[in-house]
C-alpha cells in the first residue's frame, strides 16, 4: 500500500485515492477536426511506460481532487507530486 | 528423436536411477539469423513457434526469453480454462482452444493435467441473471456447451457454496461449462517447449530484446543481450511487457499494464472439485491436484510492472470467499504473489499485424490468457506464417480501436480469469 | 404535518466510550476559490474559513469546518427546530454567494448524519476500521479530516477532549452504526 | 510413563500446573509453557505425522514456525477444526486435541506407505510423464492423486470465531525480540520514538534468554541474565508497545507491514469465550528494524529424515527451555560449534551424549574444548553415510570423508546406536522479510550465507538476520547500525565487556557423499515436500537450470515451511552440479506471508453483514413493515415488489402496474443520484456533458438528458432540473451516482478547469416519492390545497419549490411511466412522514406502492430504455434510436466524435427495437438471442431482449430488444430459438402505450 502525499491533505493510505491513468494526454480542443486514428491515439493509445510515468491520481476519499504523480512503475516508487494544472518538470 | 515419456519409460528408467532421461529441451545459443523470431518464452509464445514448426513448416526459428521459460503469466495465473464467451468471435477464439485443450497431452507427450472439473459463474443480482442467461443462449447457439443453473441446481454441484437467500449477495443462479476446467500451468509451457526443441526451434533463454531494428516501414531483426539477430518476422508475444517492445519498434499500443494477484492456501484433502467464478462479489476459486485452493485476486488500478500489488485487492478477495465459503475462515494463505497483464479497452486480446511488415503482436490478454494459449499460439502462428490473420482471430486486429469495432467482453457479460 | 425521523435510534454506552447521534443540525457545504467569496462568508457569519487543511473555525454558533482548497462545511453549534427547515443563514449566504456567482452555497442538512463519540477509548475504536494516523489529530482539538471509516466516507471533526464527530452520509449512517457498535462491544 | 523425559531445570515450564490433551486419541500430560512438540518428546513421541509423497514417517525436527515434518489437525469440531498446524507452536491448553495428518488408517499403519516402496517409479516431475494413456482418462488418476495428496481437512462448517482489524502508525516497529531486538527497542523508545516491538513466540529473549553457559557473558553476567535485566527494564517504558505471539507476515512497500497477533489459540475452550481469536495489524511505520534472527540448517545425507532426526538447536531447547530429553542416547552431526553448545547444555543435564560426529578437520574454540575436557567423543572429518529405523531412529553409519569432501579417506564404516540426532549445518539469516520489502541480498562466501545488501525503504536489518552471530560482533554492530540509523551519540550498548567462544573453523558440503550412488539414497532438501538431492540433480540433467525451474519441477520450497530449511541446500546443490558460483545462481523469491496467514484474520470484521455496506432510504423502514421483497442495486436496497398475502412475484407486479395505471402508485425514488450544480457557467457544463442543448431551458423547467462515454457509447441518463439562472439539480441512475460524480468533477478539474461551476452531492438530503397514474393529481391537491396544479401552472417537465406543511419541497412532474405524476423531494428526515401522507391522501385512491419491477415494467410500455439492463456499454443513442436526444448543432460534447467513427455510423449496427410474440401470452426470456432464419449454421444472432414482461395494461406480452439494422425491420418476423422451442415474434415500434403521450396531461 502506497502512502501518497496529497498536495492538499498530507500523507494518506493508498486506499483513500483512485489512479487515473497516465497523465497530460490533453482532450482535443476541436474533436470534430480529428481523422479517426488521431482520435483513437486519444481514446485508446497508451505510452504504458516501464519507469518514469506521469500519470493522474484522485484523493477520492479525502479532498476529492486530482493531481499528478509522477512514478517509476518498475518498482512503484513515487518521484514526485504537483498539483492538477501544473507543468510537469523537464527531464 | 526424444525418449517418448510413459509409465513404461518410467519404469525402464527406474532401473538406471533415471540417469538417462534426456533433456526436456536445449540451451543454444542465436544464430545469426532466423526466418522468424518469437518474444516471449511464455506458454503462448512457445505454442506459437510449436505451430510454426509442425503446421507451417518453419523450422528455423528461435524463441527469445528474457529470464526463464514460462517464468511470466504462465507460471502465475491460476489455470482456469472455458470457452463460455458472449460474442461469437470471442467464442470462436477460445472454443478453438479448449478443443485443443482436449488432446493436448497426447499431442505433446507431456501431461498438461487437463482436468475437465466444470466452471461455473454465478449470479449474484437481476443484472447477473439476465447477463449470464444472455451469455447462455449465445453460447448455445455458438455449439459451446454451456447451461443456465437455478440456485438449487448451484448447491447441487458445488454444496460448499453459501446459498442462503439471507447473505447480502445471495447466488441467484450461475451458468456451468462442463467442458472447461483447470491445467497444471508449468506443464503447458515445458510441453510446448520440448515439443518445439525436438522439432528444431532454438530456445534462448535469458536474452532479453533491446531494441527492434526496422528497415523503413518493415522489421530487419532484433537487438538481444546476447547480439543483434537477423530476421523478417518478429511476433512479440511478451504479456505484460507488450508496451515495452511497441516502444522499441517505434509503434503504440491500447494497453494498459497492471498487477494481478493470486494467492493458494495450504493444502488439504480434497474439498471443492470444481472452479466456481463469481464476477459480481470477485471470488475465484478451484482446488489443485496438491490440494492447495487457488485464488485468484483482481487488478489493481494504476499501471505497474513491479509484479506486487496492494494489499487492499487480495483482502477484498478474500472478503469475498468468506462471504461464499464461510467454511474457508481457518484455512491458511500460503504464498501470495503477483503477475503483469496487459489489459485492452475493450478486455480482449489483439493477436495481430501491424503498420510495420513482419511485426506481429499478441498480447492484451488481460487477466484470461491463459486458457487461450494453444488457439492463441495456433492462430498467431497461422497469422506470422501467411502473414495474414485466421479467420479466427480476424476480429482482434489493431485497427479495432480506430473504427469503433470493439469486440468489449466487459461487465458480468464476461468474466475475467 | 410532517414528522421528524432520525435514522440513529438510541445512545449507546460503552466502557470508555459513548456513541449518539446529534440531530438536527444545519449543514452547508459551501465552495468558492475567490478572496471575495471568503471575505463575503466572513463578513456574514463572522467566522474566517480555515485555509490550513485538516483544521476548523468556530464562532459562537457555527464551525466551519475545512474539505478541500475550495469545499468548506458549515455547521450549527447547537440543534434546530424540527417544525420547520427554512435556515436563515442559507439563505443569507445562497443571495450573497451563490446568487452573485462568488461559488456555491448547498443545504446538506440532511445529507449527513452526526455521531457523536466521546471518551478515552474513541481512538481505539477509530483504529479497527480506519488507515489514517491519528497520532497528532487526537492530541489537536479542533482538527478535522476526511477519510474511510469501515469503507465508509467519513468527515472527521475533534471538536473537544475525548469528544469526536464524525459526518456521515446519512444512507450509510445506519450501517456504520452498526459497524461501530460491533467493534466498540470489544474495546 | 509420562514425565519420566523431564529435567528440572527450566524456569519456562510450570510444573505445578498439569495440563492433559489428546493426541491420535490418547491422552497425555503436559506443563503449562509447554508446547504441543515439547509435550509430546516429554513423553517419549518422536513419530509425528507422515510426509507428503511417500509419507514416511516423520518426527519432530524443529522448535519454531520453520518445522516441515510435525504439523497436525488441531481439534475435531467441523466449525473449528485447523489443518496443518505446526505441533512445535501449538501452546498446550487443558482439552486440546491434536492428530496427525496424511495417513490411514493411522499414523503407525498407513497404507500410503507403500509409496515409500514404490518411490523408484515416482521421481520429481513422475506426473508429467505418464497418466496420459488411455486419453481422456486424466480425471480418473486425478481422483486418485487428489485423495493420496493434500495434508490436513478443512474445517465443513462455518467458523464461530471473530477475528479483527488494527491499524497501527508508529515511528519504529522493531521485528523480532531476540538479543538484538530488545537492544533495538530499548534505544529508541529512549530516544523518544514511539515504537512498537513484535516476537512470534510467546517470550521475549529469543535464544538467549536460555544460553546459560558460562562461556557467554555480558557485562560480567551470563547472557541470559544480563537480557533478563534489560527486559525488565524495558517492561518500565512507555510510548512501548510491546506485542508477543505477534507474527509479521508481510513487509510490502512504503513500510507498510501486516502481522497477525494471535490472541485465543493457547487458551482453553472457556477461556476462549467470546474473545477475539486473531487480529491483524496493519502497521505503517516510517521506520522498521528487522531482528528476525537466523535459522539452524540440517544436513542433506541419506535419510535424514526419521523421527529423532532434529536440528541441534531445537534439542538444545527442548533441555534448556521446556525441561525435556529429546533421547536417551544422542549424538550430535556437525559443521560448526553450535551443536557443541547443546551437547555441552545436555552433559550438564546429566542427559547422555554418545558422541559428536564433525566434518570438519578439528577446531580449537573454547567451546569445542569444553566439550573434550567433558570427555566428549569427537569423529573430526566424519559425515553421516546412513541411518538406520524406520518410525524412531536406531542407528546411524558414519565414514571418514576423504580431503576434498566429496567422497572417503577409508572404507571403514562404524555403526553407532543412538535415538536421537542434532544435526546442525551452520545458520542462515532470516531475511525473507527483508526481501519482501524489495531489499537486495548479497552472498558472504566465508559462512556461504545470503546478507542484505541495498536496502529499498527506510529500514535496517540487526543481529543475526544481518549475518553476525558471534554474541560480540551482534552487540557491537548492532549498536553502531542503531546509532547511524536513528542518527543518534550512543546506544547504552556502546562498549560493554562480551566474553563469548568464537568459531575458529567452518566447513560446509551441501550435499554429504555417501557410500551408495546417488540415485540409490534419499538425502532430503524438502522434508515436507519429499524433495531429494537426487531430485534436483534429476531436474538438471532434464534441461531445468533456472532455480525457479528447478523449484517448481521438484517442489523444493513449496511447503507449508516454505522451504525455510532447505532453499539453501537446493541451491548449494545447484551451484555444485553446474559449477556456477552460489552467488550467481540467485535466490528464489520469498513471496508473502512469512508463515501462513488466517483468511479470517485478513479479512477480520469484513464478514456477514459487514462483507458491503447497506445503504437505506429514509422509507426503508416502511418497506420492510409492508412486506417488501428488495433487490441490490450497487449498495442500496431497494424495494422490489410488495407481495400481499402469498402473491408470486408475478401476481404482485401485475397488481401493481395495473394500479397504478388505473389509479394511482406510489414509488420510492430516493436511491437516484441528486447533484446540486451552481455557477456561471452551469448551463454550458451541461451542454458539453449532455448530448443535448441546455442553454435554453427555462428557469422551472426540467429536461431529460443523457450521457456518453468518450467512445460514444451510452453512460448514464436522468433529469435535469434548472432552479435559478445558474443552478441546476442534475439526477442520475442509482448505480450510476457515484460515477458520474467522479466523472463530471474529474472533467472539471482536469479538462475544463476554466469553467465555474461547482458540483454537490445532494442523494442522501433528500427522500424522493413519486406519485404516478391518472388520480396522482388528487393526491397532490390533498397534500397541498393550495397548490394550483393546472396544466397552465405546473405542465408536464416542470418544476415547483413548494411547503407541505412548514417543511420545504422540492415537486416536479416529470414521468418515468407515461402517467401524469408527480416526484416530490422533501429533506430525507421527513421523507418517512412524507410517504405515510402520501399513503393516506392516497386511500381512497387506492394509492399502491410499487417496487422497481413495477417500475421497469411500466417504462417498458412505454419503450424508456434503462441504462445497464438495455444498453452493455455498446450501445451509442442512435442505435437506441434516440436520436431526438442528440443535438446536431453542438459543437462538441462528451463522447460525440466518437459517433463519426466508420463503425459507429454503420447502418446494420444492433438498434433498439420492440418485440411482440405471435402468441400474446408467451413471455420471452430475458437475454434470449435472436435470429433471422431457422436451421443455419452457423446460426447467425441478430441480438437480444433486453426487457421483457407480461403487461397487464395491454394485455399482452412485450419486449424491448437490441437486433442488428433493426430500425429497417419494422413488421419483420423473427425467431427466438430456446432450447426446446422456437418462439416467433414481430418487431415493432418500441412504444407499446400511449404513443401520443395523453396519459401525460389526464
Amino acid at each position: 500500500m502506497f502512502l501518497i502525499n496529497c498536495p492538499y491533505c498530507g500523507e494518506r493510505d493508498q486506499s483513500e485515492f483512485k489512479a487515473g491513468g497516465e497523465a497530460h494526454i490533453e482532450r482535443p480542443k476541436q474533436p470534430t477536426e480529428l481523422s479517426d486514428d488521431e482520435w483513437a491515439e486519444y481514446l485508446f493509445m497508451r505510452k504504458n511506460i516501464k519507469g518514469i510515468q506521469f500519470e493522474r491520481w484522485n484523493h477520492a476519499h479525502g479532498c476529492r481532487k486530482w493531481f499528478n504523480m509522477i512514478r517509476d512503475t518498475s518498482n512503484d516508487e513515487i518521484k514526485l507530486i504537483y498539483k492538477m494544472g501544473e507543468k510537469p518538470p523537464k527531464g | 528423436m526424444k525418449n517418448k515419456y510413459s509409465i513404461f519409460s518410467l519404469i525402464k528408467n527406474a532401473f538406471s536411477y533415471h540417469e538417462n532421461w534426456q533433456k526436456a529441451w536445449n540451451d543454444p545459443q542465436p544464430k545469426k539469423e532466423y526466418d522468424a523470431v518469437i518474444v516471449g518464452g511464455g506458454g503462448h509464445g512457445l505454442a506459437t513457434a510449436y505451430y510454426l514448426a509442425k503446421k507451417h513448416n518453419m523450422k528455423n526459428i528461435a524463441v527469445v526469453e528474457k529470464g526463464w521459460i514460462g517464468g511470466g503469466n504462465t507460471g502465475r495465473n491460476t489455470t482456469i480454462i472455458r470457452s463460455n464467451y458472449l460474442w461469437d468471435a470471442s467464442a470462436g477464439l477460445y472454443d478453438h482452444a479448449l478443443k485443443i485443450w482436449e488432446g493436448l497431452s497426447q499431442e505433446l507427450n507431456y501431461n498438461v493435467m487437463f482436468s475437465q472439473r466444470g466452471v461455473m459463474n454465478l449470479a449474484h443480482n437481476l443484472q447477473d441473471v439476465r447477463d449470464l442467461k444472455r451469455r447462455t443462449h449465445a453460447n448455445r447457439l455458438n455449439g459451446i456447451d454451456a447451461v443456465y443453473l437455478s440456485t438449487e441446481e448451484v448447491k447441487k454441484f458445488c454444496p460448499i457454496i453459501n446459498t442462503s437467500p439471507d447473505i447480502r449477495y445471495p447466488v441467484l443462479g450461475g451458468t456451468l461449462q462442463r467442458r472447461a476446467g483447470t491445467a497444471r500451468h508449468d506443464a503447458v509451457a515445458w510441453g510446448y517447449a520440448r515439443g518445439a526443441d525436438e522439432m528444431g526451434v532454438d530456445i534462448i533463454q535469458n536474452c532479453e530484446v533491446k531494441g527492434i531494428k526496422r528497415n523503413g516501414d518493415s522489421v530487419e531483426g532484433i537487438e538481444t543481450t546476447k547480439g543483434f539477430i537477423k530476421t523478417k518476422k518478429v511476433g512479440v508475444v511478451a504479456a505484460g511487457h507488450s508496451s515495452v517492445i511497441a516502444n522499441m519498434a517505434g509503434i503504440r499500443l491500447p494497453l494498459e499494464s497492471k498487477p494481478l494477484q493470486a494467492l493458494v492456501s495450504e493444502p488439504v484433502k480434497p474439498i471443492i472439485d470444481t472452479v466456481v467464478m463469481s464476477n459480481a462479489v470477485h471470488a475465484y476459486v478451484s482446488q489443485s491436484d496438491k490440494g492447495e485452493l487457488v485464488i485468484g485476486a483482481g487488478t489493481d488500478d494504476y499501471v505497474s510492472y513491479s509484479q506486487k500489488g496492494s494489499h487492499q485487492i487480495v483482502e477484498g478477495t478474500l472478503n469475498a470467499i468468506l462471504e461464499l465459503y464461510p467454511i474457508f475462515s481457518r484455512m491458511r494463505m500460503l504464498r501470495q504473489w503477483g503477475g503483469i497483464v496487459d489489459i485492452c479497452p475493450d478486455a480482449s486480446p489483439i493477436l495481430s499485424k501491424t503498420s510495420v511488415k513482419g511485426l506481429y503482436f499478441n498480447c492484451g490478454w488481460g487477466t484470461g490468457g491463459f486458457k487461450a494459449t494453444p488457439g492463441s499460439g495456433d492462430l498467431f502462428a497461422h497469422t506470422i506464417a501467411n502473414d495474414e490473420p485466421h479467420k479466427l482471430n480476424a476480429a482482434f486486429n489493431l485497427n479495432r480501436f480506430v473504427s469503433g469495432d470493439l469486440v468489449d467482453e466487459h461487465g458480468a457479460a464476461a468474466v475475467a480469469h | 404535518m410532517l414528522n421528524y425521523t432520525s435514522p440513529i435510534k438510541e445512545v449507546k454506552k460503552y466502557s470508555g466510550l459513548t456513541v449518539s447521534e446529534i440531530s438536527p443540525l444545519m449543514k452547508l457545504n459551501l465552495r468558492g476559490k475567490s478572496r471575495d467569496f471568503l471575505t463575503t462568508i466572513g463578513q456574514n457569519i463572522n467566522i474566517i474559513l480555515p485555509l490550513e487543511a485538516n483544521t476548523s473555525a468556530s464562532s459562537e454558533n457555527y464551525t466551519a469546518i475545512w474539505l478541500s482548497p475550495d469545499e468548506w462545511m458549515l455547521v450549527s453549534n447547537r440543534t434546530v427546530n424540527k417544525e420547520n427547515n427554512d435556515y436563515e443563514i442559507e439563505k443569507l449566504l445562497f443571495n450573497k454567494i451563490s446568487k452573485t456567482n462568488l461559488g456555491s452555497v448547498t443545504d446538506v442538512t440532511d445529507q449527513l448524519v452526526m455521531i457523536n463519540l466521546s471518551g478515552e477509548k474513541i481512538f481505539d475504536l477509530l483504529s479497527t476500521g480506519s488507515p489514517f494516523n491519528f497520532n497528532d489529530f487526537r492530541f489537536k482539538k479542533g482538527s478535522s479530516t476526511q477519510t474511510l471509516l469501515a469503507q465508509i466516507d467519513v468527515i472527521i471533526h475533534h471538536n473537544q477532549i475525548n469528544s469526536v464527530n464524525l459526518f456521515v452520509r446519512r444512507s450509510f449512517s445506519e450501517h456504520l452504526m452498526s459497524w461501530i457498535n460491533d467493534s466498540a462491544s470489544r474495546l | 510413563m509420562s514425565q519420566n523425559l523431564r529435567v528440572k531445570s527450566s524456569n519456562f515450564i510450570d510444573e505445578t500446573s498439569r495440563i492433559s490433551f489428546k493426541f491420535n486419541g490418547k491422552t497425555y500430560y503436559g506443563f503449562k509453557g509447554d508446547t504441543l512438540a515439547s509435550a509430546l518428546l516429554a513423553n517419549d513421541i518422536h513419530l509425528v505425522g507422515r510426509s507428503f509423497k511417500y509419507h514416511r514417517p516423520r518426527g519432530i525436527m524443529t522448535s519454531g514456525s520453520e518445522e516441515p515434518n510435525a504439523i497436525v489437525q488441531v481439534g475435531n469440531d467441523k466449525a473449528i477444526t485447523e489443518p496443518n498446524v505446526r505441533a512445535t507452536e501449538v501452546e498446550i491448553y487443558n482439552g486440546l486435541e491434536a492428530k496427525s495428518q496424511n495417513c490411514w488408517p493411522s499414523v503407525n499403519f498407513d497404507i500410503g506407505g507403500i509409496n515409500n516402496f514404490l518411490s523408484p517409479l515416482l521421481p520429481a516431475g513422475f506426473y508429467y510423464k505418464t497418466f496420459m494413456w488411455p486419453a481422456s482418462f486424466w480425471e480418473k488418476y486425478e481422483i486418485a492423486i487428489r485423495h493420496s495428496a493434500g495434508l490436513g481437512r478443512s474445517p465443513t462448517k462455518p467458523d464461530t470465531d471473530i477475528y479483527e482489524h488494527r491499524y497501527i502508525h508508529c515511528d519504529v516497529l522493531v521485528i523480532g525480540a531476540g538479543i538484538s531486538g530488545i537492544m533495538a527497542a530499548k534505544t529508541a523508545t529512549k530516544n523518544n520514538l514511539n515504537t512498537l516491538l513484535l516476537d512470534e513466540k510467546n517470550e521475549l529473549g529469543g535464544m538467549t534468554i536460555y544460553q546459560n553457559s558460562e562461556k557467554f557473558k555480558i557485562d560480567n553476567k551470563i547472557s541470559s541474565e544480563w537480557l533478563n535485566d534489560e527486559i525488565e527494564e524495558l517492561n518500565k517504558l512507555d510510548n512501548l508497545e510491546i506485542k508477543t505471539r505477534t507474527s509479521v507476515a508481510a513487509y510490502h512497500g512504503y513500510n507498510y507491514l501486516l502481522a497477525r497477533e494471535n490472541l485465543t489459540d493457547h487458551l482453553s475452550k472457556d477461556e476462549k469465550e467470546n474473545k477475539v481469536r486473531q487480529r491483524l495489524l496493519k502497521i505503517r511505520a516510517k521506520k522498521v528494524i528487522v531482528a528476525t534472527g537466523s535459522l539452524e540448517r540440517p544436513l542433506v545425507f541419506n535419510n535424514n529424515d526419521r523421527p529423532g532426526i532434529m536440528l541441534s538447536s531445537a534439542v538444545k531447547k527442548y533441555a534448556d527451555y521446556y525441561g525435556v530429553i529429546c533421547g536417551k542416547n544422542n549424538i550430535f552431526f556437525t559443521n560448526n560449534d553450535t551443536a557443541y553448545e547443546s551437547a555441552i547444555s545436555l552433559l550438564k543435564k546429566g542427559i547422555n551424549v554418545h558422541c559428536i560426529i564433525d566434518i570438519r578437520e578439528n577446531s580449537n574454540s573454547s567451546i569445542v574444548k569444553e566439550a573434550q575436557d567433558l570427555g566428549l567423543k569427537i569423529y573430526w572429518s566424519h559425515t553421516i553415510v546412513d541411518t538406520h529405523g524406520y518410525k524412531r531412529l536406531k542407528q546411524i553409519s558414519i565414514m571418514e570423508l576423504s580431503k576434498d569432501g566429496q567422497s572417503f579417506a577409508n572404507s571403514n564404516k562404524i555403526v553407532l546406536d543412538c535415538d536421537c540426532l542434532g544435526m546442525s549445518g551452520g545458520w542462515t539469516p532470516a531475511v525473507h522479510l527483508f526481501t519482501q520489502s524489495g531489499g537486495k541480498l548479497k552472498f558472504r562466501e566465508k559462512d556461504q550465507v545470503f546478507i542484505p545488501n541495498k536496502y529499498q525503504s527506510e529500514q535496517v536489518s540487526i543481529g543475526s538476520c544481518n549475518g553476525d552471530f558471534e554474541l560480540d560482533e551482534i552487540i557491537k554492530n548492532s549498536s553502531d547500525i542503531l546509532k547511524d540509523f536513528l542518527k543518534i551519540e550512543k546506544t547504552g550498548f556502546d562498549n560493554i565487556n562480551v566474553e563469548t567462544s568464537k568459531e575458529t573453523s567452518k566447513k560446509n558440503i551441501w550435499l554429504l557423499p555417501s557410500d551408495k550412488i546417488v540415485g540409490k539414497t534419499k538425502p532430503f532438501v524438502d522434508y515436507q515436500n519429499d524433495a531429494t538431492a537426487k531430485d534436483i540433480k534429476l531436474a538438471l540433467r532434464e534441461g531445468f537450470r533456472s532455480i525457479e525451474h528447478v523449484k517448481r519441477y521438484t517442489t523444493t520450497g513449496m511447503g507449508t515451511d516454505q522451504g525455510k530449511l532447505g532453499n539453501m541446500h537446493a541451491l548449494g546443490i545447484i551451484a555444485d552440479t553446474t559449477g556456477v558460483k552460489m552467488g550467481e545462481v540467485g535466490t528464489t523469491t520469498f513471496r508473502p506471508p512469512y508463515t501462513p496467514l488466517t483468511f479470517g484474520t485478513i479479512v477480520g470484521r469484513n464478514v456477514g453483514e459487514y462483507f458491503d455496506i447497506f445503504r437505506r432510504t429514509p422509507m426503508n423502514d416502511w418497506h420492510i413493515n409492508n412486506n417488501a421483497e428488495f433487490e441490490n442495486v450497487g449498495q442500496w436496497k431497494r424495494a422490489w415488489y410488495y407481495p400481499r398475502g402469498n402473491e408470486t412475484m408475478y401476481e404482485a407486479v401485475q397488481r401493481e402496474s395495473k394500479a397504478t395505471r388505473e389509479s394511482a402508485g406510489i414509488l420510492d425514488a430516493s436511491t437516484l443520484g441528486k447533484i446540486d450544480i451552481q455557477g456561471s457557467d452551469a448551463s454550458e457544463f451541461l451542454n458539453r456533458v449532455y448530448t443535448n442543448a441546455w442553454s435554453k431551458l427555462g428557469i422551472g423547467k426540467c429536461r431529460y438528458g443523457l450521457m456518453l462515454n468518450e467512445d460514444g457509447m451510452v453512460y448514464d441518463d436522468g433529469v435535469t432540473t434548472r432552479l435559478g439562472e445558474n443552478h441546476y439539480i442534475m439526477t442520475t441512475t442509482t448505480g450510476g451516482a457515484a460515477n458520474v460524480m467522479g466523472k463530471l468533477e474529474d472533467y472539471l478539474q482536469t479538462e475544463w478547469p476554466e469553467l465555474d461551476v461547482y458540483l454537490t452531492s445532494v442523494t442522501d438530503h433528500f427522500a424522493t416519492a413519486t406519485i404516478g397514474g391518472p388520480n396522482s393529481k388528487k393526491i397532490l391537491n390533498k397534500l397541498i390545497p393550495d397548490l394550483d396544479l393546472s396544466d397552465e401552472n405546473f405542465p408536464h417537465m416542470s418544476f415547483k419549490e413548494e411547503k407541505i406543511g412548514k417543511i420545504n419541497c422540492r415537486i416536479m412532474r416529470i414521468s418515468f411511466t407515461g402517467e401524469l405524476s408527480y416526484e416530490i423531494n422533501i429533506q430525507a428526515s421527513y421523507g418517512k412522514s412524507l410517504w405515510e401522507q402520501c399513503m393516506d391522501a392516497g386511500k381512497e385512491f387506492n394509492i399502491t406502492p410499487y417496487g422497481t419491477e413495477t417500475m421497469h415494467l411500466l417504462r417498458a410500455e412505454k419503450g424508456f430504455i434503462i441504462v445497464g439492463q438495455d444498453t452493455d456499454g455498446t450501445m451509442t443513442p442512435i442505435d437506441l434510436q434516440m436520436d431526438w436526444v442528440v443535438s446536431k448543432k453542438k459543437y462538441d460534447f462528451i463522447g460525440k466524435r466518437s459517433l463519426y467513427r466508420s463503425d459507429t455510423m454503420r447502418e446494420d449496427r444492433k438498434q433498439m427495437v420492440g418485440l411482440l410474440t405471435n402468441d400474446p401470452n408467451t413471455v420471452l426470456e430475458e437475454g434470449a438471442q435472436i435470429i433471422s432464419e431457422l436451421n443455419q449454421t452457423p446460426v447467425k444472432m441478430l441480438g437480444h431482449v433486453t426487457s421483457s414482461y407480461f403487461s397487464p395494461n395491454l394485455g399482452k406480452s412485450i419486449a424491448l430488444a437490441v437486433v442488428k439494422g433493426g430500425k429497417n425491420m419494422m413488421g419483420k418476423k423473427l425467431f427466438i430459438p430456446m432450447e426446446d422451442k422456437t418462439i416467433n415474434v414481430t418487431v415493432v415500434d418500441p412504444i407499446f402505450l400511449d404513443k401520443e403521450n395523453k396519459k401525460l396531461n389526464a
